[in-house]
């Protein structure tokens, strides 16, 4: 299969960006053909683009979870494996149990938090993607896959909102 | 094709999975370790359990106090000359005996199972309860050099407790049941 | 059969161990030790108990020793022993540190290096005993070979008084420093003096509703601490209603006063007059049950109270309740202890304490004063007693003369425990062959050319009266526990195998092979006596009952009343007391005390002693000197300061305890410390009181008055923190509790 | 976003007049650098080591290496190397482990509530004090193996699965203790990792040689698309929420380890806020004393500005106030329950031996509260660091008050006690200090140590607007 | 701190068969004579620490006689209380061990598992009577010391912390010898090692839950209190005070 054309232009300014990514819009480029990458986190309204749906809230709510069975587990179930008697205290007490099941989940929950955002964007990814050094010191990168058929159109796009090193994309080692 | 065209994660990342199977693995591994007792200790004597039970000599005969005390004991040199100045004296190992025996010194025999320092463990009340010896030492008189066939730990020693009966097991899992 | 052991339990007591050969040497791992040739009554993993007697100090408790792989484990008390019925103290437990002590000598040797040298060689047992021969039959006088020893076990005294005796030599001189401190010799006078009979009498503590002890520290050191503690113990709340009371007169709150009911604070050396006052008092207003001590007004003529009052800071009205709570009681006994023998009115102070328990009619009654009673046999018939003092200054002088040739040296530890300005060291410089037989190296044994180790007692064979304390007559026995850990020889062994070699008298006043045959002869002669606490067919069944009990005792407890001979018709007159240093450059009385744990510095080789803390100050292992908290910040001292004693005959230094219960004008110091040999655990380490004290007041010779020394304190301006358990720290501590 | 809001963008600078242009920097934070400056103003200071850091180190790793080899001894001797004893078991390790704890924070807190509040200036000091709270605990979390007496069994506390069928006791606050810390450890290293990804990435794009391998394993691939943008601000909003409850509870624990035994005066439910309270006061104090000295080591004036000082003065201030008030709270109690152990402690503290550390203590906790009340003291580098400084004395003080004070006295008199550190703790305890300064050194210059994305993030976010002859700054409503 | 003691002999009926071993000690009787030390030194294999650590408080009895002053010279009086683990029912020390090298046993003992120990201390500081000693360093027995040591009881290695008994290795012994021989324990069969040397009898060992046993009708003494009884720990060692009779 061939590769779909790739055009990558870089822009000094988020509203010429915005404007960009609004004329291909209007020239029928999908939303999800192109993709904004920048140094800085840009909100994806700024640049008029979609908010991502996101499965994170749900693998930190189910590693809270597991965090919760395992803390139950410890301070209410292994009590009762070796049964040893401390203190006058019954085997499991609310208070000890209520600490360590709270610590659990919360180590559970960022745990899983951290792993969630990382699976969620793919990482660790080395290899070769394509990207520009330049973003990382201000430049907004706009990368659009389209139809070969317009590639002139999304070229003069870029040029019209002051894109420069419009140029097919570079794979780098990242 | 090009990874920019797909907005959704991939799944082909396992690795969280691997880090959480590993962690299962190892926790497996501790609660399966390798159980294996160690070998038989090199003996200053090359005694042979075999021979001896062979010649049905009881182990009560030899090693005579466990009905009666903690530890079984190790016969002593007398014990051993008590036969042997009479029966097959022609063998070397048994003239080394001998050789204890005429310069009264102990035969510095090996402990083969050795408990350590801080556990208390009495072979009366086991042998009150109606446990044979080879339930633990295994079976010695099929050995030569007496081996030990458990690495009597605490998950060893407990396996058995556990099974008792219900009503002695709190007093069988006190930890100062063999703990001192 | 005391509490606490079954019938079954001491039947586990077994005969002897002296089948307990060819053991190795027992680590921990004793199960598993092999044997060569089992001994008969050992189970391996098993406790195997023998009896025997204690000798960490002359009392004679009877103890068992828990053995394991032929390696004494524990001691405890005999359960069935009447002296200590299955109790021990401190001193006593401890006595396994005796025999595993690290420092200890593993055979005889010859000091090669000349006296004081410290090197030692060893030489073969043969080898010694051909020199000691020699040495004996060179000498140009039998009388020039003299034998001095601490209060020794009787069997010993016995070989040792025929062994003598055939030579033609002196008989023992028995001194030290534990016998000295209580006062041994002098309760034995008297007891002569009032009863006609050398002996200890017995003070039944737990039967008296009243004791007033004068001086006697008798829940410590004195006599048979374990006995009377028992009996305490039982005074106090071992009888249905009354609970015993308890006064205690003496200048420093020993810890005999602190479980008193009453502490007496009155000054050193005046405990006699007190003592006078009081039975003055209740002779004069005839207190108690009227009428009844007419009779003993003599005693008390010419006394006048005020001068006690003056003499002892007791005031006059406190005086008259005293006397009334002595006089209204039931049962009451008044005991004359070791601290009055120390000063120089000592006979007569004791006299005076002995005429209150004669006013009150206390001879022979319950909760009163009793003399033991005679062990039935001809060979136990007479208890071991310490010499008098003045026999021990004169060997020192006959020493010093060039008169002494060989000088024997056994249980006694003379070079630490004598005073320097008796001149002990320097006497023995002048006696050609010094022979000890410690089985340490001490302060003596380094002054010695041969050390002949005896066995600890827990390997060697004895027996020992027991007086005073037991309510009947007892003959603790001795017998080897364990195969004697290193080439060691039992002194009576060395004795008659002397005997033997020396041949003529000696050899047939000695006839025996060795000790046990001698002990086993003399058990005999109590076989069939009918107030036996057992009996066996034969000798040989009664020997074997003898090592299984732990010695003989009777059956019953036998008590004698004893009979007044001193005519009442003497009037008792206590002198003040004199004491050496004056008053302006020596402003303070010193009290040394005989420490709970170390006795006279002979338990200062053995750790548990060392760690154990005293009672009352809680200090271990170093020398404290007690003071007044006034005293203390006249001087401008508080604890752990380092300050000077000072005395006319030498001085210490050590670290102050403030102490509450002491008078102001006295300074305490325990005895003990202050070794400079006798092990790791004992040299170096704190300072002898001893060598403070001087002899006492001029035309008072033959007295070892050791609380008649005055002394003054000076500030060093150091400071060396004590190791006591309590810790110091904190201001409010007192409003805690 | 119409043109008649000036964005404080790079874009819009140009659009403003000069006189407006003057008030932009000197009102908001780098507004007119251009990102590649930043970039290179923050990189710089981590390439360029000199001599002085290096003797540094060295005098930091001498320190570290000594700490290291008075713990094996005390390991091989056994703990009474270190002067600790009978009654007081515990002494200055745990104490500095409750220091160090305390430490750690400031570092979160501002971290997570700053975030979670929108607050802007938080922006440039977040990292160093994200990184302050992972090295402190990694200290704090040295002391209990320090502190074990057989330290070769600690894996004994550690619930897994044996064949003892033997558990940790979860009723213990050590076993609570243990997993707390190990979870804030995690919780804030993880914290402190995720929002260095993108600066990562940014020092990848800028370095070669091992630097730049470095950088690209652990930025593990960031580009900065959109989508990565996203994911990351809501993870870290998510651990800014679940940060903050561990945070409070570690402290919390930690005070448990005292306050649920019967020891006269640990045994206070005042303890947990108390020690929260106290902790946030050290850390935010610490936190101000490092950003002090790092601004001037590694020439960050630009970034680290008056604001953050006025504003961390201020919280300093605030928190010190809570500390005063949660510490009478507890004392008058104390005072009037005349619990004759607790009166003789309190005794200690005011006339008796601890006095001089008592009064130490009070000095140097609320003379910094009073005087950084004043602007002019706050804004004052040297000054806040002084006090900054004297707060952690103070601090440092209150715990080895708490921890080996108290424990000198207890229920029986007799049994009361003194304590006195070793050299074995003295050692060790320098050890950790210059640990953590070591640690914090060497990030400093491995990792950019302004968020540097986060800055420009902020810049976005200004904007000024004229309201008569003010110029206000805005923040936008882009986050 | 003195107060009536209400044991929990009386509260709770004692479950049947179950012993609940427990100490007496009459204040009356002590002499303070430090007998109990050094049995429970030689007894339990506790170390000797010499003179520099003992200075420091770091003394290993597991048994100690603390002396306390009333009053002023010359009405000073001085008052001796032995003082060893209390095994406290309710013992605060257990559960703050987090590795259960201390814990309760079914029959009322405070028991220490040296080897699980792993040394925090935590018991040591909970401990209001101050009764549990800490291996500071290796325990030392110069040669030939060590063969004194009694085989029934572990040799403390450094780093962890030991404590009073009430010489469970005694009670072991009687109980498995008694259950050998299809026999009950009697009462005073089994004597602690202090117990068994006080002179004057000032200790006395039991089984609380037995109402006729020795300690138990010492325990229902008018005298009887308990230390630190407001603490709540509910002690297994009764204390009688000192100074007055019974009736």
């Amino acid at each position: 299969m061939a590769d779909a054309p790739l055009l990558m232009s870089l822009f000094h300014k988020s509203t010429d960006t915005a404007e960009a990514i609004d004329a291909l819009h209007e020239l029928g480029v999908l939303d999800h053909k192109i993709k904004v990458i920048t140094g800085v986190p840009y909100p994806e309204r700024a640049i008029g683009r979609h908010v991502e749906w996101l499965r994170l809230p749900h693998i930190v709510l189910a590693g809270a979870l597991a965090g919760f069975i395992f803390g139950l587990f410890l301070s209410v179930i292994t009590p009762h494996l070796y049964r040893l008697d401390v203190g006058g205290h019954p085997a499991v007490g609310f208070p000890p149990a209520a600490v360590i099941t709270f610590v659990f989940t919360m180590m559970a929950t960022i745990v899983s938090t951290f792993l969630g955002v990382l699976w969620e964007m793919d990482f660790p990814e080395f290899g070769h993607k394509y990207y520009h050094k330049l973003v990382t010191d201000g430049h907004l990168a706009v990368l659009v896959e389209y139809p070969p058929s317009l590639e002139e159109k999304v070229r003069q796009i870029f040029e019209q909102h002051g894109g420069h090193h419009i140029q097919r994309p570079e794979r780098q080692p990242l | 094709m090009t990874e920019e065209s797909s907005a959704r994660p991939s799944y082909r990342r396992f690795w969280p999975l691997i880090i959480v199977g590993i962690v299962i693995l190892l926790a497996g591994a501790v609660v399966i370790r390798q159980r294996d007792a160690s070998g038989a200790p090199e003996q200053p004597i090359d005694f042979k359990h075999s021979i001896h039970a062979q010649a049905e000599v009881p182990c009560l005969f030899c090693h005579a106090s466990p009905m009666r005390s903690d530890v079984a004991g190790i016969p002593s040199v007398q014990r051993c000359a008590g036969c042997h100045q009479t029966i097959k004296t022609e063998s070397p190992e048994v003239q080394r005996v001998l050789g204890y025996w005429e310069r009264a010194e102990p035969i510095p025999w090996q402990a083969v199972n050795d408990m350590p320092d801080f556990v208390f463990f009495s072979h009366q009340p086991h042998l009150g309860a109606g446990i044979n010896c080879e339930t633990c030492h295994g079976e010695v008189a099929q050995m030569d050099a007496a081996r030990p066939v458990a690495n009597m730990d605490m998950g060893w020693c407990l396996s058995c407790h556990l099974q008792q009966p219900e009503e002695k097991v709190a007093r069988l899992t006190d930890c100062l049941a063999c703990h001192k | 059969m005391a509490k606490g052991l079954t019938r079954r339990g001491f039947l586990k007591i077994a005969a002897g161990a002296g089948a307990a050969t060819g053991l190795s040497p027992t680590v921990r791992r004793v199960a598993l030790e092999p044997f060569v040739r089992p001994p008969e009554e050992e189970l391996p993993g098993r406790a195997t108990w023998f009896a025997s007697t204690c000798r960490q100090c002359p009392a004679g408790c009877g103890i068992i020793v828990r053995v394991i792989n032929g390696r004494p484990r524990k001691i405890e008390g005999n359960p069935a022993h009447p002296l200590n019925r299955g109790k021990l103290c401190a001193r006593g437990q401890a006595g396994l540190q005796a025999v595993y002590n690290p420092d200890r000598l593993k055979n005889a040797v010859r000091q090669s290096g000349g006296r004081g040298s410290r090197v030692f060689q060893p030489i073969q047992w043969e080898e010694a005993l051909v020199e000691l021969t020699t040495a004996i039959q060179g000498l140009q006088d039998p009388r020039r070979l003299a034998l001095l020893a601490g209060m020794p076990p009787d069997h010993l005294h016995a070989i040792w008084t025929r062994f003598l005796q055939a030579l033609g030599a002196p008989p023992p001189l028995i001194f030290d420093l534990h016998t000295a401190m209580e006062g041994r010799a002098e309760s034995a006078a008297l007891a002569e003096r009032w009863f006609g009979e050398v002996n200890l009498p017995i003070y039944d503590l737990a039967n008296a509703d009243v004791i007033f002890s004068f001086g006697a520290n008798f829940l410590e050191t004195w006599m048979s601490p374990v006995a009377q503690s028992v009996d305490y113990g039982q005074m106090r709340q071992g009888r249905l209603g009354g609970r015993g009371f308890l006064v205690q007169f003496e200048s420093r709150l020993s810890a005999t006063a602190a479980s008193a009911d009453e502490w007496i604070p009155v000054e050193p050396g005046t405990e006699g007059l007190v003592a006078l006052a009081l039975g003055r008092l209740i002779v004069e207003e005839n207190l108690g049950r009227v009428g009844r001590h007419r009779e003993h007004a003599h005693l008390y003529r010419n006394i006048n109270v005020s001068d006690a009052v003056e003499a002892s800071g007791i005031p006059a009205e406190e005086m008259m309740r005293l006397a009334r709570i002595f006089a209204d009681a039931e049962r009451q006994v008044a005991i004359p202890g070791g601290h009055l023998a120390g000063h120089t009115n000592g006979p007569q102070a004791m006299d005076a304490v002995m005429a209150l328990n004669v006013v009150m009619r206390r001879l022979g009654r319950e909760g009163g004063l009793f003399l033991p009673q005679p062990v039935p046999a001809k060979r136990f018939a007479k208890p071991v007693l310490p010499s008098r003092f003045a026999q021990v200054e004169r060997l020192i002088e006959r020493m010093q003369a060039g008169e002494v040739e060989v000088l024997l040296i056994h249980g006694t530890n003379p070079v630490y425990e004598l005073p320097a300005w008796v001149g002990f060291q320097e006497a023995l410089a002048q006696v050609p062959l010094v022979i000890s037989f410690s089985p340490f190296v001490d302060e003596t044994a380094v002054q010695a050319d041969l050390v002949l180790p005896d066995h600890t007692y827990l390997e060697g064979w004895g027996y020992q009266l027991v007086t005073p304390g037991a309510d009947r007559p007892v003959i603790s026995g001795q017998q080897p526990v364990m195969e004697p850990l290193y080439d060691t020889r039992a002194t009576g062994d060395v004795f008659l195998a002397l005997a033997a070699r020396l041949g003529g008298d000696a050899a047939q006043a000695l006839p025996w092979p060795d000790e046990v045959s001698f002990l086993e002869e003399s058990s005999a002669q109590l076989h069939d006596n009918s107030v036996s606490a057992y009996d066996a067919r034969t000798p040989a069944g009664f020997w074997s009952r003898w090592r299984q009990f732990g010695g003989w005792w009777s059956k019953r407890a036998i008590r004698r009343e004893p009979e007044v001979v001193r005519s009442s018709r003497t009037a008792i007159h206590v002198p003040l007391p004199l004491y050496r240093g004056a008053v302006e450059q020596y402003p303070f009385h010193l009290v040394p005390y005989p420490s709970i744990t170390l006795s006279d510095g002979r338990g200062a080789n053995q750790p548990w002693l060392q760690e154990t803390p005293d009672p009352m100050t809680t200090a271990r292992w170093n020398t404290w000197i007690e003071l007044n908290p006034e005293t203390a910040r006249d001087l401008g001292v508080d604890d752990n300061d380092l300050v000077k004693v000072i005395s006319p005959f030498g001085k210490l230094q050590a670290a102050v305890v403030v102490y509450p219960g002491i008078r102001p004008d006295t300074v305490a110091i325990p005895t003990g410390q202050g070794h400079q040999d006798y092990g790791r655990f004992a040299a170096g380490r704190g300072a002898k009181v001893i060598d403070l004290l001087g002899p006492a007041a001029a035309g008072e010779a033959g007295r070892f008055a050791f609380g008649a020394t005055r002394v003054r304190i000076e500030k060093v301006g150091a400071v060396r923190p004590l190791a006591r358990l309590e810790d110091l720290d904190g201001e409010g501590r007192e409003n805690i509790r | 976003m119409s043109d008649q809001t000036p964005i404080a963008g790079e874009e819009e600078m140009a659009e403003l007049s000069p006189d407006l242009r003057d008030e932009y920097e000197g009102r908001l934070l780098l507004a007119q650098r251009k990102d590649w400056e930043i970039n290179e103003a923050v990189l710089r200071p981590m390439m360029e080591t000199g001599p002085r850091f290096w003797i540094a180190v060295a005098v930091l790793g001498a320190i570290v290496a000594w700490g290291l080899y008075a713990w094996g001894y005390m390991v091989y001797y056994g703990l009474g190397a270190a002067g600790i004893n009978r009654p007081v078991y515990w002494g200055l390790f745990i104490a500095t482990f409750v220091f160090w704890v305390g430490i750690s924070h400031a570092g979160t807190m501002i971290s997570a509530v700053l975030r979670l509040l929108k607050a802007d200036w938080r922006r440039p000091i977040t990292r160093g004090a994200e990184a302050m709270t992972a090295f402190a605990l990694m200290m704090a979390g040295l002391y209990p193996l320090i502190h074990l007496g057989r330290v070769w069994k600690f894996y004994w506390m550690i619930p897994y699965p044996n064949n003892r069928f033997m558990w940790p006791n979860f009723q213990s606050p050590l076993m609570w203790d243990m997993v707390a810390i190990f979870t804030y450890l995690i919780g804030s290293s993880l914290y402190l990792y995720l929002a260095l990804i993108p600066d990562l990435a940014m020092a990848r794009d800028h370095t070669k040689g091992w630097r730049y391998k470095l950088y690209r394993t652990f930025a593990l691939g960031w580009r900065g698309t959109e989508g990565e943008w996203h994911k990351l601000h809501r993870a870290l909003g998510i651990f800014s929420v679940v940060i903050i409850p561990v945070f409070l509870s570690v402290h919390s624990i930690v005070s448990w380890d005292f306050a649920v035994t019967i020891q006269p005066r640990w045994h206070s439910s005042i303890f947990a806020p108390y020690f929260v309270m106290g902790a946030v006061y050290s850390g935010l104090a610490a936190l101000a004393t490092i950003l002090v000295v790092v601004r001037s080591g590694m020439r960050l004036q630009e970034f680290l500005r008056a604001e953050h000082f006025d504003a961390l003065g201020k919280l300093v201030m605030v928190a010190g106030m809570g500390w005063i008030y949660l510490w009478f709270a507890g004392f008058i109690v104390e005072w009037y329950g005349k619990d004759p152990v607790i009166m003789e402690l309190i005794h200690d503290e005011i006339s008796g031996k601890l006095a001089p550390f008592f009064w130490l203590q009070m000095v140097a906790n609320v003379l910094p509260v009073i005087l950084l009340a004043f602007r002019k003291i706050r804004t004052n580098t040297k000054m806040l660091l002084a006090l900054t400084l004297l707060v952690n004395v103070g601090m440092f003080t209150e715990r080895v008050l708490i921890v080996v004070g108290n424990l000198q006295r207890n229920y029986l008199p007799f049994d009361w006690g003194s304590y006195r550190p070793t050299w074995v703790e003295v050692s060790i305890v320098a050890m950790t200090f210059a640990g953590f300064i070591l640690l914090y050194l060497l990030f400093s210059r491995i990792v950019p140590y302004v968020p540097v994305w986060e800055i420009k993030e902020g810049r976005l976010r200004y904007s000024l607007r004229r309201i008569g002859r003010l110029l206000v700054p805005t923040a936008a409503e882009i986050e | 701190m003195a107060k009536a003691a209400k044991t929990s002999v009386e509260e709770t009926p004692p479950e049947e068969g179950v012993r609940r071993w427990g100490m007496v000690i009459d204040l009356d009787r002590c002499t303070g004579c430090q007998a109990c030390v050094v049995a429970c030194h030689a007894e339990n294999n506790v170390p000797v620490v010499g003179e520099e650590e003992s200075a420091r408080g770091r003394s290993m009895h597991w048994i100690r006689v603390e002396r306390y002053w009333e009053g002023e010279y010359p009405n000073v009086k001085a008052r001796f209380m032995p003082l060893l683990c209390q095994q406290c029912t309710q013992a605060p020390c257990e559960p703050v061990c987090p590795v259960f090298a201390t814990y309760h046993t079914p029959e009322g003992l405070n028991a220490q598992v040296y080897n699980r120990c792993i040394g925090v201390r935590y018991c040591a500081n909970n401990c209001p009577y101050k009764v549990r000693t800490f291996n500071w360093f290796r325990p030392q027995f110069p040669e030939p010391l060590d063969q004194q040591l009694n085989p029934d009881v572990t040799t403390r290695s450094r780093g962890i912390i030991e404590k009073c008994t009430f010489c469970v290795q005694r009670i072991r012994r009687v109980e498995l010898d008694a259950g050998a021989e299809g026999r009950d324990v009697h009462d005073g069969e089994i004597q602690p090692a202090c117990a068994q040397s006080c002179p004057s009898s000032a200790l006395v060992f039991g089984d609380l839950n037995d109402p006729d046993s020795r300690v138990s009708q010492l325990a229902r003494s008018r005298r009887a209190f308990r230390l630190l009884d407001f603490l709540g720990t509910d002690p297994a060692v009764i204390y009688l005070k000192g100074g007055e009779t019974n009736v």
